[in-house]
């Protein structure tokens, strides 16, 4: 268990920040922010990465190439369609 | 590239995530706020491709493209009506993703220690469920699956039986290491995902589809632990309880509780049923929703009628218009001649709670503004409002000027319940496409939406 | 004299008269409507000085587009009520004709061949609105009661904390919450009056405290007036003991007293009796708008200002006519709207129009009489 | 009759005379007032039917502790006006005297010996407020005033938006923004109508506008009235002509006028010359509440209701006599405020008392005329 | 004890830290929030006394004995005006407490690594320099230092050459690895603690103590980078970052920047010379407080004045009083006879906002209830709230009844400055100890007032 | 460096918790906040306890004697006494 101290240590504080972090959102803000969230959720890509970069059995390759293309149709559609739905904001730089 | 770089540069990449979550919570800085977070995604992926334990980058680069390419392709060509499924389609590729990594972890070291293997098993059974869950979600706001709650009989039963299953199996892959256990569980958490997802309605996906978002990132996170990597652990709980507190704001604007919305078999959206049998949809919107759509419209129109003198709301009205004025919205007030029971009744309370005259437009005069108006904003109107007195020659009221709100951008009508005005019919007005209904007494209502400006 | 832009066959011709009546100020036409009509390619004649007492001198009508002139064999004459000789000049005539309090003056004016619609029998439903004439200027008597109360108060409407005392406001009672009864409630408010009213309306309760007035309830079963066509009805004998007693020392504590009350075609009812009035303050007023059919006050005499017992009973009969300008301003729009349904699409007199306003409001035609509620009598 | 409590030697005897001006309603003390009075040791004798014009007969007064009678050789009578007779059954007098009006008058009332004391003469501090009657009864005609006016007025004040139009809020403007004519700017906003105001002290700007009103800028200097002890000076000549000239657009373009300038011991300053009335809308309707003092309006009759090219030109001077029981009311709580600082600690009578709203308002004494003013003359 | 369970329990502490400070933010929890985090320090007390590394027990008890009752003793008995510079004191021992743990780690294990010396140097700075910054700030607050800023010509030179020598000092202790050096470094920064608090004014203590508590954050988060305390690290940073944030709150209700206040010699209170030269303070209030105090009093009596109509704030008046009423407070109106311009004035402005007549008070009938009253709320009043018409017979005004507003609990004057009203004079009351002006238009001051009281 | 990676993240984490942990402050709790967050910089107790139980020299038992007394002054009295300051808002709970 001992070297689970450190990781749990860092969950448990970045579950901190997340709490925190989301307070008052308006509700036109709801679905870009989860499909922000979402997005950013994607990060699994990287562990992908090191997945399929590190494999050395075709199962493991071919898992990994599935893992890392879910990941970034996760990570790259997520990001974009955010925007595209932010776009609507532009105006409130008026204030 | 140096180990310990590497693990500050995720740092600053878990930072940005931080700092784009923040800002995404606030209209004026949501955009900036997804560039910053998309930034980190791009610093811990380039990061991550220079680390000195990857040596096969055929299938890494081709999955990235892949990826990339379907991914930008969604992203672009959807309808920005069909936002919400493809928000739940991407969240399944993350759930499926995180399972995957699981799962390649697991064949590449299928003698792992207990510890990481119960984490492989949690990871794979969270992100095969989000995966399946979210198709489910997709399917059903797509109209594939039909909106409505779809239930079977034993639901309950099936569904304890499949989570029992679930938590055997991550015991039993943890314990056994083989890869069987694992397609196994898979198959379980994608059975769970799917009756657990069918009996909700399609009102209220969107709910679940900010769940099964937080599940993800608990998903990713796990990947996390299993990897040891600090960026996945931070990234993944980050998105966890955001998405867990996004979720519970969801609810509470629903006036719901998480566990009636996910496990109520009767989750269907609010539907009235008209006059002639058939159904007709309210859009219901609340306090919050009609202040941010009142402060981002530039000219607004309000429509007071009988409803705002019952409930004694001119007072609080025209603070809520004050408060928009100062936030750079016109507002202008369209009296109908009989709106109210009197003859000049709304002159009377508008009078008495000091509005301009200069800022009260007849029908004549304002009706042609409308299809320029971005939001009307009718408050306690019904007759005056009524589009059939225009549109349908057999309504009683046909003939008399009603204001033409429907041909506003936006409407929204704050009264208290669906009933009907004094002339006694229904109101297709209610059930436009661009009406919002606020189902609240005037007073209470506008207050609330006060409230809900001032804290934008 | 500048002719109408275009006379051809299909201009209505329509006449407006000098109001005979004594105390009339009103006109049946205001000079913008007129040159509406104008436009719209009618011709108007106008009686010399019609206008005048309403603040419209003949000069406004000409260069609104008028004929200045004594009508005659015009289509239609507007009138606020029906002249004093019983006829009019012309084919046609609308106004506030009393059908139902003068049914022989109606008979007489059928005699002639003309074609009458009162404004008093245009149904009350949504789309006749801009038609009804009765709302537009009860509306007008409502208001202007609760100017004349108030001057003839000797107390002050609003409260008032001066270096001399505090002035309480005065209690205003408006009994009846019609039309009229909620303008003089809203009047009265404005002028910073604690206001309360009464109606044996059920729907009057709410419309009163939309206006921030107290609701009076007495123990009487209030009226679903919806089958009435929005009137209320007369109520029974009991029922009216025990509104007289309950308003009774509600009545005793106020400053002024608007009534309002009336049930179409019959009597006002009675709502105040002389003891009543004897019960009240020396220097309170009471204002009876019900006056021209017997006043809801019984020590009211129609038409005059008494003092009774130190309490001043306005009973005047006039009072929509003493805000004469914008009485007419309301009235000509009312006349207007209905024009418009008796004109047909290629702009000619049509008072045959197939339209339930045209046909319920018709008192008579073709030299008898026709409306059913005159019939029946 | 009852006896008054206590009528040791240190009572004050007060008298209340029934006010002989014609159209004069109001009473000196109110029951409410003489109660406390009674209560406080004083014995008041009160006229036969003093009150009843205002609302009070003489039972209320008998209920409150006074004796009904005819005031002889009382130690204070307290009037409304001077009587017409010019002499007052007392010792000393408290009223609104017009002093400064009426030179001779004061001269002949102190050959009688008395001392007496006029509202017109209390400065205007802070401390004076509560005796302040000029002001209490410049509020009554202020609000009065308004009511007059939207009475006689062809027009509503109010914007009404109804089926049958849209009546825009009439135009009212009030000329001197004084007490009288604040009190009417907050009426006639009360009603609805769009109010404007004009006035030569520099101060009055902001409280026009801190009611709600619009304030008219004309190119003339403000005074700061500070000096003048709140009051306005006269204007020389070539603003004046300025003035009129300013206003004149103005007040033809206003449904009612209200015009309240005054300069205490001065002819009112003429603010409207006939032919701005005469550009005026006929219908239209001015109020003149400085009649009495000549007029602000060049075609007022001081007294009277006229009409001039077909506006109304309210003359009357006797509006706050019209308000009979409030006004009465406010007076009396000024009269028992003064009546405290004439009356030593021992509870007696004491004209001579080293106060200064005392001695400022002193008119005569001893037989003479004591007053500065008066004197320089 | 077993060293990963410490691990969690030290966790679990720090959880109870961020549980307990975020509690501290709200008034209804601020109570338990401290106490959350009392138990979470007494957990990490008793987990720090089980672990095996401590052998001598002596001195660690003693030193909590000893502390403990000093600590409580100073709680117990602290006079409650005193409160500001009690923290100050205590700011300053735990400052000196990190600077000691540093120093004597130090002693210990003088040949650490240039890694721990460097932050053994951090703590040893921060920690001195807060010690002795935080008893000047607690001088100056108890009266012994004066409240007035107290500066030296040179002050710039000194305090940069200061700064250096705390610098070099650090490098040259992580360099040698003396204790020499620590002491030097710890006379420098107990120098350079004083000479910049000394010039601050009285009026800004509060900002400086904050500032310096977070600095003592800091200070306790190097510390745990020497002993490699995670429950160290997270409970410095968290006050050391919520420290920061409070500063700049406290900072921005001043309507100031940090610098402004760190660094400007001309930090005095606001303090106005009244006619008779002598000097009178006021205590000014932002909406904030206005909102506080409001909504946590019972009983309300506004008194509006001549003001409330020239800001035509009538009708923002009567939301703030239904706000009020709907959290429980009864506010009534006490309308003076005189109070505005003309007979009536408040009456016309209060019914054009609709406010009931029966909550209208005069003067008689209010005055006797103002020692039972919580808050007088004085808007746009002045001469008819003077308390000289009552109490100084040389006033002017002496003799003119007024409203005893100076009876009631807490008087609260929005009005713009201090000017006078229409009599043109002075008016003690907004001098008074229980008086907090709240200077600004009324409309908008009240406006503000609303929105701080829908936050609470 | 590297041994500092995992205390940064930590620190870093940490600084996110409390910056997002402390939005709106009425005033009237500024002083019970700080007083209270002051409190648990108190937190050095442990590094103290541990100094001067682990010390061997009397130097460093000396100074741990001094930081624990000091650390626990600031501990124990900063919660007390802002549990003092806090009882004011007992009434807080009549909503
Ligand atoms: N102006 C006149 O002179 C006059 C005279 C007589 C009749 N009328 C008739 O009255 C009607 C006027 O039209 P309108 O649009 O003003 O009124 P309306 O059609 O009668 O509708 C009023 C609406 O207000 C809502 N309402 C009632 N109390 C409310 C509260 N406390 N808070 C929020 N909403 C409330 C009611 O819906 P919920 O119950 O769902 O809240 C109702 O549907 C017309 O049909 C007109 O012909 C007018
Ligand atoms: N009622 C009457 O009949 C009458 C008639 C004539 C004279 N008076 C006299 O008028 C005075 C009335 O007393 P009062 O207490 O009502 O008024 P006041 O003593 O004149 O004081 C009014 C205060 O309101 C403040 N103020 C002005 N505009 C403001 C704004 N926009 N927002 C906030 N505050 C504003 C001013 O201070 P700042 O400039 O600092 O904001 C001023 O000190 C008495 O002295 C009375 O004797 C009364
Ligand atoms: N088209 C429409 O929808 C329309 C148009 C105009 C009026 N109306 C409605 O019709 C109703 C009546 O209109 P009106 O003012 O012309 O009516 P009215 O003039 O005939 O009567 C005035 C009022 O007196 C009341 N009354 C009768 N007998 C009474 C009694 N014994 N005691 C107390 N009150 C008594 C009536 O209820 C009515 O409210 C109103 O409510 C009005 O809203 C509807
Ligand atoms: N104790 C006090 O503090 C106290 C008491 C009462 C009144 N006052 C103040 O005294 C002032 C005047 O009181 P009043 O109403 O009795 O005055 P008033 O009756 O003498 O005059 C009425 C108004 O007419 C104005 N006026 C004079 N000449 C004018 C001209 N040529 N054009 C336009 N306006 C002209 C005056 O400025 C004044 O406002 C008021 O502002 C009032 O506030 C103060």
């Amino acid at each position: 268990m001992e070297s689970l101290l450190i990781p749990i240590t860092v969950f448990v504080l970045a579950a901190f920040v997340g709490f925190e972090v989301i307070t008052k959102v308006p509700p036109t803000l709801h679905t870009p922010l989860m499909s922000g969230s979402n997005a950013i959720s994607g990060i699994t890509v990287i562990g992908a990465i090191v997945a399929v970069g590190s494999s050395d059995t075709t199962t493991a390759t071919v898992l990994g190439f599935l893992a890392v293309t879910f990941a970034t149709i996760n990570v790259v559609g997520g990001f974009m369609v955010t925007d595209r739905m932010l776009e609507m904001f532009k105006r409130g730089d008026r204030r | 590239m140096n180990i310990t770089l590497q693990g500050f540069l995720y740092l600053l990449a878990a930072v940005l995530f931080i700092v784009g979550l923040k800002r995404l919570t606030s209209p004026a800085t949501a955009r900036t706020g997804n560039r910053f977070a998309s930034i980190g995604m791009l610093l811990a992926i380039v990061v991550t491709l220079l680390d000195a334990g990857i040596i096969g980058y055929g299938a890494v680069i081709a999955g990235l493209v892949v990826g990339a390419a379907i991914g930008a392709y969604l992203a672009r060509t959807v309808e920005m009506t069909a936002m919400p499924q493809l928000v739940a389609a991407f969240n399944g590729f993350g759930g499926g993703a995180s399972a995957l990594v699981a799962l390649s972890a697991l064949a590449t070291e299928p003698d792992s220690d207990t510890r990481t293997l119960v984490t492989i098993g949690i990871s794979v059974l969270i992100g095969a469920l989000t995966f399946s869950g979210s198709f489910v979600a997709f399917g059903k706001l797509q109209g594939v699956l039909g909106g409505q709650s779809i239930t079977f009989p034993g639901q309950i039963v099936v569904d304890s039986l499949l989570a029992i299953a679930g938590v055997a199996g991550v015991i039993a892959l943890a314990t056994s290491g083989s890869m069987l256990w694992a397609w196994i569980l898979i198959a379980v958490a994608f059975a769970l995902g799917i009756t657990r997802t069918l009996p909700i309605g399609g009102a209220d996906m969107p709910v679940v589809i900010s769940f099964l978002n937080s599940a993800s990132g608990l998903a990713a996170s796990a990947a996390g632990f299993v990897i040891d990597s600090n960026a996945l652990i931070i990234s993944g709980a980050l998105v966890g309880a955001a998405g867990l507190i996004l979720t519970n704001i969801m609810v509470k604007a629903m006036n719901r509780t998480l566990a009636n919305v996910l496990f109520s078999v009767f989750g269907a959206g609010s539907a009235a049923v008209a006059d002639d049998g058939t159904e007709k949809v309210t859009r219901s919107a609340s306090a919050d929703d009609v202040a941010v759509t009142l402060a981002y419209a530039e000219r607004v129109v309000v429509v007071p009628g009988y409803g705002l003198a019952v409930a004694q709301a001119q007072h609080v009205l025209r603070e809520l218009a004050a408060l928009l004025e100062s936030k750079g919205v016109e507002v202008r007030y369209a009296i109908h001649p009989v709106a109210g029971r009197m003859p000049g009744h709304m002159n009377v309370l508008l009078a008495e709670a000091d509005v301009d005259y200069e800022l009260l437009y007849d029908l004549e005069d304002i009706n042609g503004d409308f299809p320029r108006t971005d939001v009307a904003l009718v408050v306690g109107a019904n007759d005056v409002v009524n589009p059939s007195a225009r549109d349908d020659s057999t309504s009683p009221i046909y003939g008399m000027p009603v204001l033409d709100v429907d041909r506003a951008g936006n409407v929204i009508v704050i009264k208290r319940s669906l009933s009907p005005g004094f002339a006694g019919i229904d109101n297709p007005l209610f059930y436009n496409e661009n009406t919002l209904m606020f189902f609240a007494d005037a007073k209470e209502g506008i207050g609330e939406i006060v409230g809900a400006v001032k804290e934008l | 004299m500048p002719l109408p832009m275009s006379l051809g066959s299909w201009a209505v011709h329509i006449g407006v008269l000098l109001a005979d009546q004594p105390g009339e100020r009103r006109v049946a036409l205001v000079p913008d409507v007129v040159k509406k009509l104008v436009a719209a390619g009618h011709h108007v004649t106008v009686a010399p000085s019609a206008g005048e007492a309403a603040g419209f001198p003949d000069d406004t009508y000409r260069e609104a587009g008028a004929e200045i002139g004594v009508p005659s064999d015009v289509d239609l004459v507007a009138v606020i009520e029906l002249p004093t000789s019983g006829t009019v000049p012309g084919r046609a005539v609308l106004g506030m004709l009393r059908p139902f309090d003068q049914p022989e003056a109606m008979t007489a004016l059928a005699a002639t061949g003309v074609t009458a619609w009162a404004f008093e029998a245009v149904p009350r439903t949504t789309r006749a609105q801009s038609i009804d004439a009765l709302s537009s200027q009860a509306t007008v008597a409502g208001y202007q009661a609760v100017l004349e109360g108030a001057v003839a108060s000797d107390r002050f409407f609003p409260m008032l904390t001066t270096a001399a005392g505090t002035i309480r406001p005065a209690a205003v009672l408006v009994l009846g919450a019609g039309v009229a009864g909620l303008q003089a409630i809203a009047t009265a408010r404005r002028l910073g009056a604690v206001v309360s009213a009464f109606d044996v309306r059920a729907a009057a309760g709410e419309q009163v405290e939309s206006l921030g007035a107290k609701f009076v309830t007495l123990e009487v079963p209030a009226q679903d007036a919806a089958e009435a066509g929005g009137y209320a009805k007369e109520v029974a004998d009991d029922e009216q003991q025990r509104i007289l007693d309950g308003l009774a020392p509600i009545v005793a504590q106020s400053d002024v007293v608007i009534t309002t009350a009336a049930i179409p075609g019959r009597p006002a009812p009675l709502l105040i009796e002389t003891r009543t009035v004897e019960a009240m303050r020396p220097g309170s007023v009471i204002v009876d708008l019900a006056a021209a059919t017997g006043g809801n006050c019984a020590a009211t005499v129609p038409g005059e200002t008494v003092s009774h017992n130190g309490v001043t009973i306005i009973g005047a009969t006039d009072l929509m006519a003493r805000v004469s300008a914008d009485a007419s301003r309301m009235y000509s729009r009312n006349v207007s709207s209905f024009l418009a349904l008796v004109t047909a699409a290629d702009g000619s007199f049509d008072p045959a129009v197939d339209d339930d306003i045209v046909i319920d409001s018709m008192i008579c035609r073709d030299g008898s009489v026709v409306h059913s509620r005159l019939l029946e009598q």
